[in-house]
């Protein structure tokens, strides 16, 4: 049940990745083999990171242990940015190409999205505290995540809307789209903004240039962190297609698989 | 052969309408699409208007999908479904308009003589509306709107007319005009879908019934 | 040809439906006054603190005109069926839709550019802010026009949605809103515009070639449920 | 006992058809968070002046947010014809229509006073400042509800209605407002609130008896059209 | 005598739609308004219900005005108009349990046996629509919606149905079981008005005519 009218006949090469990328089947069978894979390296990344953030970095000369929460933050903030990105170019390959995974990535992304998003937020206030005796200022790039927030749970919202799921992530697609403007505004409204206003973080944590023992451990975790989120996308994907295809004649042999 | 549909198939909610639906159209037929409340005839008008798409097969125009036609297959027919599609807020007359503009010069038959080219105003006239050309159609009844929203089939040179219960609201009289307006329409070489709970008072070899039973 | 008198017959039409509604041209204008003047009654009338967010309030009123505004573009016409008649008829979409978006301007935006300075003056901005103020919503307007259009494109079918348009459209709002407050901040403390003016007509670049696809492929969708 | 049971009747209908809508709960509470957003983006982030004006944004987006949700109140069921029935029907319509805000106000509006608090911290406001906001909004919010109900059933029968009701709501709002954001900023200079607190409990009494009695009147005028 | 109407006037925009209009209806009888497209039936019947004032003339119920009677007399009478009043995003079942709650215990027919007061699932079976119960109405087709529409009349005990096209989107089977409903009804004592443009298949001296011609 592969949908190929509009297949593009260019290259032999692309025809065949474009047919096994539409492929329910074969992509449901390749990311079972590969979960495994990306689980142990997640554990890696992790722990080394761990180990190396909290036991080897040296505590910060004007934070104490405090700026440790960064080894959270940080990673989260990175990977809240790139969920959105990689959700925006699975919508305009859905759009495109009508590729039915495509639209399942993009759906399964902005939840994910969302989740990263909020603990930059989180973790950020929480460490605002200490650094600025306040949970939170109204800076430009505190404000600008919170915007990202949003539109992550705009595509949640429009998507939840929409009774039928195909079209809902057509729908869902042309929104990401549209939504990709804010992320150079988010990246740069700092320092947009600080043409008339001090910005509070900014300033103060980039004088200290990072210290090479600190920079390794927060490297591991950004990865330990992409990682992880190659893995949460992959079984939400693999979640959707199950529920979108259960119909189909492959389900109900998995299924019997399963039991057998 | 104008319009053929190969293998079609729908699933509503887990629930298949129809499957390995198949039938062709010729110029100059009426197909009326029957079947019991729910049976799934709207949803098959939507799918041959290109409103839907389909779960499975292919409508065909002129051998080509509808699909590639994209605009050009727009041209070929026009569709009325169970809402009117007309503008409270613009008069009669300006509806007409409207729908003449948007329109744009339906492929199909050219206007040979004055009497198959007609004018807004004549058009009113034949649809029982005459006077009300300068009315909104919000102080309309029911049925009225209904006369005034079938006003396009006559403005438009079309081939194809596909129709959702066009019937509806109208009195005795308005249903006996529209059977004359359509079996005027096939006469010179148009076709038809439509879906009806009422008799349809034409007969002929030309009329095929095509009856959904999910 | 053909095109072009469509698209000039839905923007007359739209115009004419506008103007039987003679109260919906000034309500945008009733509504953006409004709201300028709930934040005097709320934050209270000192001039000073007043025309320091003066720019911002002007902007935030705006936004929030333009989303109200935006909600009556397709309503309408989805339920009348119009619009599915508009999907379905051969004249190109995006086109059609700019006419919609155009007569939708026209009428809910340009009210507000005029008076825009009358409120701009009661905040105790100077002249050359008030040039600037005007020169931003006169580009960032036709964004928030465009930009809303696809939100309520993409809604239309749902029922209840004037809160989900919100989420959707505001977001996607905020770069007008920053620029444009922002350039008449920047103007009140004399300092040059040109950067943030320059980022505006980009937007509008954007939004005039680019949401018109966007718009029509949304209606499409919305249309076919 | 017949009237009660019609009327828990209705409130639970309205409350079921809100979560069946999940996202629509949650949607008065983004709104009401995205449009407190606007104003550090449009003024800046200024601490202090954010505290200063913090009283007034958060009831404007408080009045903004009730007049967005109103406008759900009647529209559906004017549409779908289930207001025609509830008007036929022998039960009191200003009791049903009771029911109809009271859930109406649970869902919309209660959300909105647990995600106050949080907003009010982030515009740096004490904790004594936040317990005054907190209840005013608690005397307030029901008061809009109200008195929005009331608009929206004027205008129910209207298609294009949005500005409309802004136009004829917002300015009831006002007393609301003033005493509201007055309260909040009193309680944050330190000085005594029961005045105004009075007052507010003066209009939510005033807008409970009264009201409905004016929405049932307004909806049997809107579906007679 | 359970209605009567007299000398009622009625004019839409300038236009008199009917003037002088006198009629009455007894228990077990049936009103069929009849006339044309735009010739006042709604309008009469919206009047009839209350929901209209009229320009001149009276409704009386058991010899005193409607507007007398108040909410007692919205005891008397289901109504269903153009619009279903049914609620999309109720399920059938719980729009089925949302009427009879709103109808209250309709001054009527008291339940005498278990068969005159019907379950909400009986109802939803004779109406065709069994195994609905639990589906969102927003999924129905039209026809589907209107049977739900319908299931009103099962539920409520009202001695008066006031019925605009109540036949609107209904099949063959779907008329024929509106008809035999109406005929119980009327057969226990209850009476009814309606318009329709179908033909309706009752017979009887019971049954009177109402043509209204503008
Ligand atoms: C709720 C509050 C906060 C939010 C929403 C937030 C958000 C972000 C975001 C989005 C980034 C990534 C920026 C980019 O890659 O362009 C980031 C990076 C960072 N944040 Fe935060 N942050 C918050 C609070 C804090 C605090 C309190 C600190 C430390 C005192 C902090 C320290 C950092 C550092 C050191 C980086 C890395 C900077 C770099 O990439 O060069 N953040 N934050
Ligand atoms: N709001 C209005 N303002 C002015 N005139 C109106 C309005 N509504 C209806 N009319 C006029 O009243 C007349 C009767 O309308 P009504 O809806 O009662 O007709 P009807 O007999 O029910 O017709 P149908 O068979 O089409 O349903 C029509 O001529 C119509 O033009
Ligand atoms: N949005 C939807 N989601 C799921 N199922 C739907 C939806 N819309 C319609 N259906 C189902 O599809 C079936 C066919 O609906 P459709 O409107 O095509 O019927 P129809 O033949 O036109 O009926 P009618 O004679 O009543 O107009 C129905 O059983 C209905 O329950
Ligand atoms: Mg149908
Ligand atoms: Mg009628």
């Amino acid at each position: 049940m592969i949908k190929t009218e509009a297949a593009p006949s260019n290259s032999g090469l692309f025809k065949l990745w474009y047919h096994r990328m539409a492929s329910p089947v074969w992509f449901y069978r390749i990311s079972g083999k590969l979960l495994p894979w990306l689980w142990a390296l997640f554990a890696v990344l992790l722990v080394t990171g761990l180990y190396g953030g909290l036991v080897t970095a040296p505590a910060d000369y004007q934070q104490g242990d405090s700026f440790r929460i960064i080894y959270v933050h940080v990673p989260a903030a990175w990977l809240s940015m790139f969920v959105y990105m990689v959700m925006a170019v699975s919508g305009a390959i859905a759009l495109i190409w009508r590729i039915k995974l495509a639209e399942m990535v993009l759906v399964s992304c902005a939840p994910i999205g969302a989740s990263f998003t909020f603990i930059a937020l989180v973790t950020g206030s929480l460490w605002g505290k200490p650094m600025w005796g306040t949970w939170w200022v109204w800076d430009a790039r505190m404000t600008s995540e919170l915007i990202l927030l949003f539109l992550y749970l705009g595509v949640i919202g429009l998507y939840s809307a929409i009774e039928d799921k195909r079209m809902a992530s057509r729908a869902v697609a042309i929104l990401a789209l549209v939504g990709i403007v804010n992320i150079p505004i988010i990246h740069y409204s700092v320092e947009w903004w600080n043409t008339l206003h001090q910005g509070a973080t900014v300033t103060k944590f980039d004088k200290p240039s990072i210290h090479i023992d600190m920079l390794i451990p927060l490297l591991l975790m950004a990865g330990a962190f992409k990682v992880f989120f190659a893995i949460s996308l992959l079984l939400r994907t693999r979640n959707e297609l199950l529920e979108r295809e259960l119909p189909r004649k492959w389900v109900k042999q998995l299924v019997e698989e399963n039991d057998g | 052969m104008l319009l053929e549909v190969v293998g079609l198939h729908c699933t509503r909610g887990y629930r298949a309408l129809f499957s390995e639906l198949a039938f062709t159209l010729e110029a100059g037929q009426l197909l009326l699409v029957e079947g019991h409340n729910g049976s799934g005839k709207t949803t098959l008008l939507k799918m041959l208007a290109g409103l839907r798409e389909a779960d499975d097969g292919q409508v065909l125009w002129d051998k080509q999908p509808i699909q590639a036609w994209g605009a050009e297959y727009r041209q070929q027919f026009v569709w009325l479904g169970h809402s009117n599609g007309i503008k409270d807020d613009l008069t009669a007359l300006e509806n007409l308009h409207m729908m003449q503009a948007l329109g744009g010069e339906q492929a199909g038959f050219p206007c040979r003589d004055a009497k198959s080219c007609v004018s807004t105003s004549t058009v009113l006239e034949r649809m029982g509306l005459a006077g009300n050309g300068h009315r909104f159609p919000r102080h309309f009844s029911a049925g009225m709107k209904r006369r005034l929203a079938l006003s396009r089939l006559l403005l438009s040179s079309a081939r194809l007319w596909i129709l959702d219960e066009p019937q509806a609201a109208l009195d005795r009289a308005g249903i006996q005009m529209f059977e004359s307006m359509l079996s005027e329409h096939l006469q010179r070489g148009g076709s038809a879908i439509m879906t009806s709970h009422h008799e349809v008072g034409l007969r002929g070899p030309h009329i095929q019934r095509l009856v959904l039973a999910a | 040809m053909q095109e072009t008198n469509a698209f000039t017959t839905l923007l007359k039409r739209d115009f004419m439906v506008a103007f039987r509604h003679r109260n919906e041209i000034f309500n945008p204008l009733l509504f953006f006054s409004l709201v300028t003047l709930l934040f005097p009654l709320g934050i209270g009338p000192s001039p000073t603190l007043l025309q320091t967010i003066a720019p911002g309030i002007l902007w935030v009123a705006a936004l929030l005109a333009a989303l109200l505004a935006a909600d009556n573009l397709f309503r309408t016409d989805y339920e009348d069926g119009t619009l599915e008649q508009l999907v379905l008829s051969p004249q190109p979409l995006p086109l059609m839709v700019t006419a919609k978006v155009l007569a939708h301007w026209l009428v809910s935006a340009v009210p507000l550019l005029l008076l825009a300075p009358v409120l701009a003056v009661s905040f105790g901005l100077d002249a050359h802010a008030i040039g600037v103020a005007e020169l931003t919503l006169l580009l960032g307007t036709p964004v928030l026009s465009f930009v809303g259009a696809i939100g309520v494109a993409l809604t239309v079918s749902l029922k209840r949605s004037g809160m989900l348009l919100a989420l959707l459209v505001l977001p996607l709002y905020v770069p007008v809103l920053i620029f444009g407050s922002n350039a008449i901040d920047t103007a009140a403390a004399g300092l040059p515009v040109s950067g943030q003016l320059y980022l505006l007509a980009a937007l509008l670049v954007l939004a005039v070639t680019l949401a018109p696809v966007a718009i029509a492929a949304a209606l499409r969708m919305s249309v076919s449920q």
